[in-house]
């Protein structure tokens, strides 16, 4: 498992090795958070996932991520991996992991961590289900980035 | 020369991961503009990496740059 | 490592384990949380904890939180192991394991959980100083629970 | 008989785990007092537990009941 605290592997994702990142003697508290590959989406049964990303800058975005979070939460230490290649179901996809010297500041920062992924961290995911497969888009579909790119600012 | 990067379904309909194109500095739009009537493709909604960081419509391209093509992401 | 989704336990527990027990192909989104010992409380350094459970009571009441959830976020599965015993700096006291189809339910019921723990679970942890040591209360010291017991609405 | 269980400083402070009492069915609360002028100790921020679970003030207690003294928790 790679040391780096911002990470894209082709391996299955120890949890353990993400959070161990994190733990430190001033922080008490450590969420995670652990997406994994879900069976039915909007009533259609998956098979599989195809995770696709541009590797060198998605590592990028996420340690850009990382320090979004030391400026909101400065007593935040932050760790992210994220897999990619074929995902079987209940598979995981990506860690979180937050830890902070209090509770509340673990669950707000993380969560804020999984957003922004969402919006720009250059991964792709191609669903495979029994009559065909698809690239899925953001949830929008037609989101616009008027700047070309998104800002903190689209997170809802 | 410029290179230039395919993901996700682009990469599937233009039939490459990457391509290299020689030309002079231009604009993200026009670089779009050329590529959407070469490859019969939509790039409206797909964003632009110049050297890995996102680039407005207006951001120059130059010689030695790698430009990616970045559809809605969906990590997570 | 126990099969049992609400138990202490006296050994190192294991993060993988816990979230193992709530993994399932209708949910996408597993949250942990993590409690270790943190080695400055209000800038008083501690050397090591003591933690003590009423120990058949405190399964019934971690199951209780099992259900005080299920009811207020039908779709969420949840898993606690707290450790009893004598912890180092670092170590894991608790974790909570929560998995849910959508991650928003999966952060809110993940925090519920801990707050409750904090409420009604007959556990005690003793602080160890280098020149002292101490029973923690509540953080409140002084909180009076009218009917005998902590209600759900005690919940800040 | 009712057996009663003391946790933490309690404990401490009793130098027992359990004691075991006879005595005809008494509310929680004059146990309470029983024990604070018995064993000089503190129980105004004590929760009770009869067999495991939380009680008022009122309620009864047993013979064959098992009562614990639950200080302020501190789990988590």
């Amino acid at each position: 498992m790679n040391s780096q605290r911002f990470t894209i592997t082709k391996e299955p994702i120890s949890i353990e090795e993400v959070v161990k990142k994190v733990i430190r003697p001033e922080a008490g508290a450590v969420t995670t958070f652990i997406g994994t590959v879900r069976e039915f989406t909007n009533g259609k049964r998956t098979l599989f996932l195809q995770y696709e990303a541009y590797v060198s800058m998605a590592e990028k975005k996420l340690a850009e991520i990382g320090e979004e979070i030391a400026r909101k939460w400065p007593d935040a230490k932050v760790a992210i991996t994220h897999r990619i290649g074929k995902l079987d179901i209940s598979d995981i996809a990506v860690v979180i992991a937050v830890s902070t010297p209090h509770r509340k500041d673990a669950y707000e920062a993380n969560q804020y961590a999984i957003e922004r992924i969402k919006q720009i961290v250059p991964i792709w995911k191609k669903e495979h289900w029994e009559n065909g497969e698809e690239w899925v888009g953001n949830q929008l579909e037609t989101k616009a980035y008027p700047t070309g790119k998104p800002e903190e600012e689209d997170l809802q | 020369m410029i290179t230039i990067l395919f993901f996700a379904h682009l990469q599937e309909a233009i039939g490459k991961e990457r391509i290299q194109l020689n030309c002079a500095p231009l604009a993200v739009k026009q670089l779009k503009n050329h590529l959407e009537s070469e490859y019969n493709i939509d790039l409206q909604h797909v964003m632009v990496a110049v050297n890995e960081e996102y680039a407005s419509e207006s951001e120059l391209i130059h010689p030695g740059d790698t430009v990616a093509f970045i559809p809605p992401v969906s990590g997570g």
